[in-house]
């Protein structure tokens, strides 16, 4: 909890700092002030406690997820010195934001009240709309920013909906009396309830991009600035995750609900990985990408197993390392070919830096699914998990998707591992980025290995 | 006086509240989609989130329960930040292509 | 000990090639190569029969996944034959110019510790981590050192085969859930799975393999790949990484789904055999030795899943010899196209002829890797031959008589080819060089392998006997 | 034992000599073998190491000596050694003669590998040993593409008649546990099953094969593209006889086997007319021979579908020493014109080569038939047999006998009588080549000898000594009486001298030389042209299959498979780029389509409901 | 009371066809007000007094009002708008009245409710609301704090038009938040 009113604090002094003092300081200070974070969090491990008459649990789940937001936050904030060295306006505000928008994550992760849950996902998006809109003089940056949130607003409208039909059918926010009701209540009778569930899930599902409520996602990756991009691809879709997971965690879900879910999973899977066959924008092909990592992460929702969390957290650990790790590339990349996002761009990379291209190969097959690193055993355990559940078909149209997606991403490793045609600029590694991308490369193959490592 | 307010709201049943809410939002999603000038795509917005007030008001006065009413606070919070936000975004927008139809945003696509 | 070596040996060398990128590295790869041949040897000349069980670490316990590893006579028959070629992969690298050969001999190693551990492991999963593991430094071999339109070939080769891979990690999958998370082959195998699942289960699990090998209709990635592939790395393909296809059967497919088998057994022996036939066909037009030898490959590989699939102790232990000749032969035949490549500058077979005017020893050379390639008695090949023909012959005689008959296309074409490449007359003014002390030191220990084991194929039958025998009676006891 | 000496040596000029004491010292081994064995023992195996052992299936690599194989083990070491001998002369300006000497060794070894293999797996060793050797010294020359072809054709064609001795093997393997001879020679008394009319009729594809029948005869005479020596032991005296060893040694099958029989028979007969039919157009020399060994072989076969082995293995014996003989001088004619092989241009060599001319004569002489020649004994004995069974039968084969004569003579006389009508300058070879010459000239005379029949005398001394090896020998009966078998000697022997004469009018007195064929009437051209079976092959065989070759790769490969695979991929790709439109970047087009995706799945779910 | 309901909702009901369908962006705004207050009755008329006030200020007084001043100051008040395609028009139209109807066939046979407390005159007042705002819904209440100072951050970093002036305007507001904040 204290970490939480430090967060609050922290994102206040960065402002402050942005007005007074040089933009150096920012970005140690907001690392630091995250680690303080990270060590409060980790300082009553394991305590169960309740806040504030059961709005909020710091329990291991919301504990472990709120550790892996701040950890990644601490590596984009890494890459942040560097991102920002050349930047002059608006730094402070950029961190200030990021800072904002993680104490959203943060609630997310720990709501138990559907207040909660609501204002957390509103102060977890209404930086973001900010943020992609970051460049301000950018238009696809504006665009972005436009999209992000006529759509978010929209999806809102549909969130506070659902919540208000199921507060209608239960007559209480908070979660532990909604699953009691749903415990005692006759699946799917009630059809406020089924309405509402149906309508929150839809939000919930803007959120983490699940088809048909994706059309966001490419835009806005695209447009925002690749910092941005980085953070909502890994720190917004893991709090967005770890929210989805704890409000349908326990709440019996009617047949049709979960029926729904099957369909959503079998669309996401099949849109993300079929469109991104085609992508030659690398952070548009990230983000179809992370669409289908969305269909694999629904894909472990389906049916009721204890050890859902635990995969769940861990395939967004290791997909969120291997994401910073790749937009850190990217920028490297871009900024040697002079601004182009193609993935032409990672052409002759090996020849270029090996080492930065034997990171970037690995975190691309971590991605991709290849055995020894973590992406691998996230991909297995979700099939486990889907398969034990007993949702075979689903589960084999996976398999399919998951060949379909190593598709796209062998595609990036072929460029990175074929020689260029014309000289192109060497790349420019700062010490701190090489060192960011060092320890996702690394951390996904020492993941991978010792997958108990990283668990709940 | 008491029972006066109780047969005032018996007297509309629920269903009425609920259908009146469900058409509101739908006439906010419809102008949403409909309209290309953003700021009324905005205001549509708003009617969504007021056709929301409105139900969580009704199971208030039904459920005789606070909390909801407290939630529609909260709604009216969140939606005046949004429409701040939302707002500047407008603005930025105009700055750049001296425009707000919503057609103007398609640069990014495919 | 073994595993571990085994695992090791290679595995290091292969990190210390490719970080330290030393001037020599082909050597260096030649002795870790030597060295895990020796261990292989040890451990062959100690096998006493059953099942050597080395390792057992607590890995993804609760996953099913463990560390298990260690081999049977099969297991160990496979580990020879990995052992025992790549020496000689490495060794073929003295005729090629490699730009950074240490990354290159690194990558191979580290294609050989994998291969190792396909053959060791017990447990399902990390037999398939492994299995697609191996993957990864071919496909980078392939990309960086392949030839021409390299880029598209090797994505192909690579997606295809993970086609099946994933197919057979579903498999697994839903295998480790019948047997409540014990993901060893122990516990999968003991699993009674019923008849009607295992009829689709069979090819969920044998598409991997049946891509792998390739048999009929799952082989167009493997021509091209073949032909743009490096020389060493096409040896890797064919004369082990295929092997891979074979074992996969035996370990996995047999045991598991032994009702599926038995539904699909004539289906898969008769695409087998109608891509055998259909290969050895298309060879004998092949104008491109190298083509010619991916296509012969095609050929030997139908017969032998074919032979595997009879399903007996014949056709089983009579594919898995052959398996051993076949490396031999392959490796053997595309050192003769590196050899050619060599001296006449491509591996275009119109470019050559008459060539034995000015190499009589390597033509002779040729001719003792050609006999084993047309499967004369005395040699490997027959052996096996033999015994996948009376095993097949107890399955059904039509099909025995479409397998006989790879014997004779074997015969067209591949005396087609050595007529083309060697005989005729002679071409003006090419005073090419004649086989070297490379050259023979490369194949005569082939050669020799060759006819010793087709005269004494008692110490590898041996290895196969028992374990094929238990396996058919664990199966006939179901 | 022997064999081991008889690896192949590789060795400098002193090659030729080395070869040769090698083999005559195998033969000198044979010999005293043959000496020390006792014909009532039935035989002996010597089992040297166990070979395949997996399963149930214990195949040793085991020899096995008895009557049979001695007979096989002699002629082959016998003529061997002289034909050794005799190339030493001949091979004498090649510079590759080493390697084929080698080469010969090797072939030697194969050759008795496979008579003296104890089971079948031994004796296929040998008999696609001596396949490849075939194969390598048909093609010894191997820089002309034509030779190259007949090399490539004998072996393939070999290879199709080792598909049924696989098959048999393997039938018989599984039918009988074992791929023992002996073994299955005595499970296989008495049993009647069908199976082992298809195990028999894998074997006779085999022996087509091997031993040059009808339909797979075309390759011998193009074998002889080979040095001719090679073809004097390979292609007459041993490898083709392979055929006929194997069937005699599997004789109780083919007892149990009539219908088997029935079809030796038939096309025994039909390969000896059609060969001998060729034989009278042919110009070359070596392709004379070569006709009339298919021609003898279908004799032998014609004897073995009568049952009569023993009348085979006589016949096989005999044939080897004419026929050894024959080739020899034609070779040794060869060598004296420096390499001229149309009899079109030679004539009236008696004079030159007096002792190649002799020899040559009586090899003539006996393969004619000539009475009291070696010839003369094991044709008729055939002839005898077959008028026991049927007359038809005995008029075919007699025709048979009398082309043969016909073109012997025939050749005899345009090369030896007339005038010369070469340019080369004839001269006589030299001692290594005329002494084996004259060795073979006095076994062709006396050959008969070693199964004289009763009539004469004898009492088929060889039949009894068989008899201890193949049980099958012994349902044999000739039940002729002696008047019967007199007058069908004087028959043949008459019509025999008749054509002689009517050769030697042809041939001697005018010279009767063949025009080109072109201007021949259609009949005899087509037999001049070898009844065009050659061109059929090719058209039915051959040339379909590289038809089928080039399209498998151009149709089936290029157009079906690997699009079909690559098609998956693209179709996927191309799903997404359909797919790939519904983001049209148009902010309220996705929000229509969000809205579209969310009651699309309400529906959903209240329909599951 | 039923006849008070039905004016009420015919009035939201029509002028919220109006903003939708207006074309000048004022009228849509002079509709959505009119909106707003028929609302503000429908919660008088459900004993939300509170709501009603705070309503009315917040959403007539608050935010209409800065849509008409951005309106205003961009001189969006003409009907300038070019309408969508025939097309899209007709499917955004069928889209929300399918979505409607779809809502509004699941809950065709009525509704299960059951009123969780007795009644309570007082549910609507000041005192209760605030009651539970500042005792169960105290972190809410203080975290929409975050919200709020993003937003603001938001308006100054997007709308600002040059650096120089922009800097002024944050100083103060992010002041006057926290004091809000700590209150």
């Amino acid at each position: 909890m204290s970490a939480l009113v430090l967060l609050s604090v922290l994102g206040v002094v960065l402002l402050y700092l942005g007005l007074f003092s040089g933009r150096g300081i920012l970005a140690p200070v907001g690392i630091l002030g995250l680690l303080a974070a990270l060590v409060l969090f980790a300082a009553d491990w394991h305590l169960e406690s309740t806040l504030f008459g059961g709005l909020v649990i710091f329990d291991t789940y919301a504990r472990s997820f709120s550790l892996v937001l701040v950890v990644v936050t601490v590596l984009l904030f890494l890459f942040g010195m560097d991102y920002y060295a050349k930047v002059r306006e608006n730094v402070a505000e950029h961190y200030a934001l990021m800072v904002f928008s993680l104490v959203g994550g943060v609630l997310i992760c720990s709501f138990t009240n559907l207040v909660m849950l609501f204002l957390g996902i509103e102060i977890l998006s209404i930086p973001l709309y900010i943020l992609a809109g970051g460049k301000r003089d950018s238009f696809r940056s504006g665009e972005a920013a436009f999209k992000y949130f006529l759509q978010g607003a929209f999806a809102s409208g549909f969130l506070l909906m659902g919540l208000a039909l199921i507060y209608g059918a239960t007559a209480s926010f908070d979660l532990a009396a909604i699953e009691a009701w749903s415990a005692v209540t006759a699946n799917g009778g009630n059809m406020l309830f089924l309405l509402g569930l149906f309508l929150t899930l839809a939000g919930l599902a803007f959120k983490v991009a699940a088809v048909p409520f994706h059309f966001w996602s490419p835009d806005v990756y695209e447009g925002a600035p690749t910092l941005i991009t980085a953070f909502m691809s890994t720190v917004v879709k893991t709090a967005a995750f770890a929210a989805f997971y704890r409000f349908i965690a326990n709440i019996q879900l009617p047949g049709a609900v979960e029926n729904m879910l099957v369909v959503m999973t079998l669309f996401t899977l099949f849109l993300g990985n079929i469109v991104a066959l085609r992508q030659t924008q690398f952070k548009r092909l990230m983000a179809y990408s992370s669409i289908a990592h969305t269909g694999f992460l629904l894909l472990a929702f389906l049916g009721t197993d204890g050890r859902t969390p635990d995969v769940l957290f861990y395939y967004l650990g290791t997909y969120a390392l291997a994401t910073v790790g790749l937009f850190i590339v990217l920028t490297l990349a871009k900024r040697a070919a002079l601004g182009d996002e193609n993935i032409r761009i990672f052409r002759g990379l090996f020849r270029r830096d090996p080492w930065i291209a034997i990171a970037a190969m690995l975190m691309l097959l971590s991605l991709a699914g290849i055995p020894l690193t973590a992406g691998f055993v996230a991909k297995y355990r979700v099939f486990v998990l889907g398969i034990a559940n007993g949702f075979i078909w689903t589960t084999l149209f996976a398999v399919l998707m998951a060949l379909v997606g190593i598709y796209y991403y062998i595609l990036v490793i072929r460029e990175a591992f074929t020689p260029q045609d014309q000289e192109s600029k060497e790349l420019a590694v700062a010490p701190i980025n090489w060192l960011v991308i060092s320890l996702c490369g690394a951390g996904v193959v020492a993941l991978g290995v010792w997958p108990g490592l990283l668990r709940i | 006086m008491e029972q006066g307010i109780i047969t005032a709201i018996r007297t509309v049943p629920l269903d009425h509240y609920v259908l009146l809410s469900f058409l509101l939002f739908s006439i906010g999603v419809a102008g949403v989609v409909f309209r290309r000038n953003t700021i009324i795509i905005l205001m549509c917005v708003e009617l969504m989130l007021n056709s929301v007030n409105l139900l969580l008001t009704a199971f208030s006065a039904y459920h005789s329960d606070p909390r909801a009413q407290v939630f529609v606070f909260f709604i009216m919070l969140v939606a005046a930040a949004e429409v701040t936000v939302g707002l500047s975004i407008l603005v930025m927008m105009k700055r750049n292509v001296d425009s707000v139809d919503v057609n103007q945003l398609n640069r990014l696509k495919g | 000990m073994i595993a571990a070596l085994l695992l090791l040996i290679p595995c290091i060398s292969a990190l210390a090639l490719v970080i330290l990128r030393p001037a020599q590295a082909r050597p260096i790869a030649l002795v870790s190569t030597l060295a895990s041949l020796a261990v292989v040897v040890f451990a062959w000349i100690s096998y006493t029969g059953g099942m050597v069980l080395h390792y057992d670490l607590d890995w993804m316990n609760a996953w099913g996944l463990r560390f298990v590893v260690g081999y049977d006579g099969v297991g160990l028959l496979m580990l020879i034959l990995t052992a025992v070629v790549f020496p000689f992969i490495i060794g073929a690298g003295y005729g090629q110019q490699h730009d950074r050969p240490a990354i290159f001999n690194g990558l191979l190693l580290f294609t050989q510790t994998f291969l190792f551990g396909v053959f060791l492991a017990q447990n399902a999963l990390l037999f398939y981590i492994f299995y697609e593991l191996t993957l990864i430094p071919v496909f980078f071999v392939l990309l960086y050192w392949g030839g021409e339109n390299r880029r598209n070939i090797t994505v192909r080769f690579f997606i295809y085969t993970l086609l099946g891979g994933l197919s057979l990690l579903f498999g697994l999958v839903y295998l480790l859930i019948q047997s409540g998370g014990n993901g060893d082959f122990t516990a999968l195998q003991a699993l009674n799975i019923p008849g009607g699942t295992q009829v689709w289960l069979f090819w969920i699990l044998f598409l991997a393999f049946a891509i792998k090998l390739p048999i009929f209709p799952f082989h167009s990635w493997q021509p091209e790949t073949y032909y743009m592939a490096p020389l060493q790395g096409t040896m890797v393909l064919g004369a082990v990484m295929l092997k891979m296809g074979l074992f996969g059967v035996y370990k996995i497919v047999f045991p598991i789904v032994p009702l599926g088998v038995e539904h699909w057994q004539s289906t898969v022996i008769l695409l087998a055999l109608i891509g055998a036939v259909y290969a050895g066909i298309i060879a004998f037009r092949q104008s491109d030795f190298k083509r010619l030898v991916a296509f012969s490959s095609l050929s030997h590989v139908g017969v032998l899943c074919a032979g595997l699939f009879a399903w007996n102790t014949y056709g089983i232990s009579g594919s898995l010899y052959q398996a051993f000749a076949h490396a031999i032969l392959v490796v053997g035949m595309l050192y003769l196209v590196g050899a050619m490549q060599e001296r006449v500058g491509s591996t275009d077979m119109n470019a050559m002829g008459g060539l034995k005017s000015s190499m009589p020893r390597l033509a002779a050379l040729f001719l003792l890797v050609l006999v084993n390639a047309v499967a004369l008695p005395l040699t490997q090949s027959f052996v096996g031959e033999w015994l996948m023909f009376a095993g097949l012959w107890q399955v059904d005689g039509w099909l025995t008589l479409l397998a006989v008959s790879t014997i004779v296309l074997g015969a067209v074409y591949m005396l087609y080819a050595y007529q083309r490449v060697m005989l005729g007359p002679d071409r003006a003014n090419q005073q090419l060089p004649d086989a070297t002390t490379r050259d023979h030191l490369y194949l005569v220990p082939l050669i020799a392998v060759t006819l010793i084991l087709g005269v004494h194929p008692g110490p590898i039958l041996e290895l196969v006997d028992a374990p094929v025998l238990q396996l058919l009676s664990s199966l006939s006891v179901n | 034992m022997i064999l081991a000496s008889l690896r192949r040596k590789l060795s400098a000029n002193v090659a030729g000599g080395l070869a040769t004491a090698l083999i005559a010292g195998s033969f000198v081994a044979s010999v005293l073998l043959f000496m020390g064995f006792d014909p009532t023992s039935g035989g002996r195996t010597v089992k040297l190491l166990d070979w395949i052992d997996v399963g149930g299936m214990q195949i040793p690599l085991a020899l096995r000596i008895d009557a049979l194989s001695l007979t096989m083990m002699l002629i082959v070491t016998g003529i061997g050694s002289l034909i050794h001998l005799y190339s030493i002369g001949y091979m004498h300006d090649d510079e590759r003669a080493p390697t084929f000497f080698a080469q010969l060794n090797l072939f030697s070894f194969a050759m008795l590998m496979l008579v003296m293999g104890s089971n079948f797996l031994i004796t296929f060793i040998g008999w696609e040993g001596v396949g490849l050797c075939s194969y390598l010294l048909i093609g010894f020359w191997y820089k002309t593409p034509e030779y190259n072809y007949a090399a490539r054709k004998a072996f393939v064609m070999n290879r199709i008649g080792d598909v049924g001795v696989v098959l048999a093997m393997v039938l018989l393997f599984q039918r009988f546990g074992t791929l023992e001879y002996a073994s299955i020679m005595d499970m296989a008394s008495g049993v009647n099953d069908p199976l082992l009319i298809a195990a028999t009729l894998f074997l006779f594809i085999g022996a087509t094969g091997k031993s040059a029948q009808i339909p797979l005869f075309t390759w011998l005479p193009d074998a002889m593209a080979g040095p001719t020596p090679v073809s004097a032991l390979i292609h007459a005296a041993t490898m083709v006889t392979a055929g006929i060893f194997l069937t005699v040694r599997s004789s109780v099958l083919f007892e149990l086997a009539p219908f088997t029989k029935d079809i030796i028979l038939w096309i025994g007969t039909a390969t000896a007319l059609l060969a001998a039919s060729i034989g009278l157009f042919q110009n070359d020399i070596k392709k004379v021979l070569a006709y009339s060994t298919v021609s003898q072989l279908g004799y032998m076969f014609v004897a073995l579908g009568l049952g009569s082995y023993s009348a085979a293995m006589f016949h096989v014996t005999t044939h080897a020493f004419f026929k050894a003989l024959l080739f020899l001088g034609a070779g040794s004619v060869i060598h004296a014109l420096g390499g001229e092989q149309d009899i079109r241009k030679m004539g009236g060599l008696k004079g030159h080569i007096k002792i190649t001319y002799f020899t040559f004569l009586v090899g003539t002489a006996a393969i004619a038939g000539l009475p009291l020649l070696s010839g003369f004994f094991s044709k008729d004995l055939i002839l005898a047999f077959a008028f026991q069974r049927s007359p038809v039968i005995f008029g075919l084969l007699l025709f048979g006998a009398l082309l043969t004569t016909f073109y012997m003579f025939r050749l005899l006389f345009l090369v030896f009588y007339g005038t010369y009508r070469g340019k080369a300058h004839p001269h006589e070879s030299p001692l290594t080549m005329t002494i084996p010459l004259m060795v073979l000239a006095v076994l062709s005379v006396v050959g008969g000898l070693l199964n004289l029949p009763h009539l004469f005398g004898g009492h088929e001394p060889m039949k009894h000594y068989l008899e201890t090896a193949a049980a099958g020998i012994g349902y044999e009966h000739l039940e002729l009486s002696a008047l019967t078998e007199i007058i069908l000697m004087g028959i043949t022997t008459t019509l025999v001298g008749f054509v002689i004469y009517v050769a030697y009018g042809r041939f001697v007195k005018t010279t009767t030389l063949e025009g080109e064929e072109a201007t021949m009437p259609v009949f005899k051209r087509l037999i001049a042209q070898r009844w065009r079976i050659d061109e059929l092959y090719r058209a039915l065989f051959e040339k379909p299959y590289a038809w089928l070759s080039t399209n498998l790769l151009a149709v089936a490969e290029k157009k079906v498979m690997v699009p079909l695979m690559n098609g998956v991929g693209d179709a996927a790709i191309r799903v997404g780029d359909v797919v790939r439109r519904v983001q049209t970047g148009n902010a309220s087009f996705h929000l229509l389509a969000m809205l579209c995706g969310l009651i699309l799945f309400l529906v959903i779910t209240l329909m599951s409901n | 009371m039923l006849a008070l309901f039905y004016l009420f909702a015919a009035i939201s009901v029509i002028s919220a066809l109006v903003v939708v369908s207006a074309r000048n962006p004022i009228n849509s705004v002079i509709a959505l007000i009119v909106c707003f207050l028929s609302i503000a009755g429908h919660y008088i008329l459900l004993n939300a007094q509170f709501l009603a006030m705070v309503h009315v200020i917040v959403y007539t007084g608050a935010i209409m009002v800065l849509f008409l001043f951005v309106i205003m100051l961009l001189n969006l008040n003409k009907a300038t708008e070019p309408m969508k395609s025939l097309a899209t028009r007709i499917a955004a139209v069928t889209a929300g009245g399918l979505f409607f109807l779809t809502l509004a066939a699941a809950i065709r046979n009525g509704i299960q409710v059951q009123a969780a407390n007795e009644f309570d005159a007082g549910v609507g007042l000041v005192r209760s609301v605030g009651h539970v705002l500042f005792t169960e819904f105290l972190l809410p209440f203080e975290v929409s704090s975050v919200l709020f100072l993003s937003a603001i951050i938001g308006v100054v970093m997007l709308a600002k038009k040059e650096k120089h002036q922009a800097e002024a305007p944050v100083e103060p507001l992010t002041e006057a938040e926290r004091a809000r904040r700590t209150a």
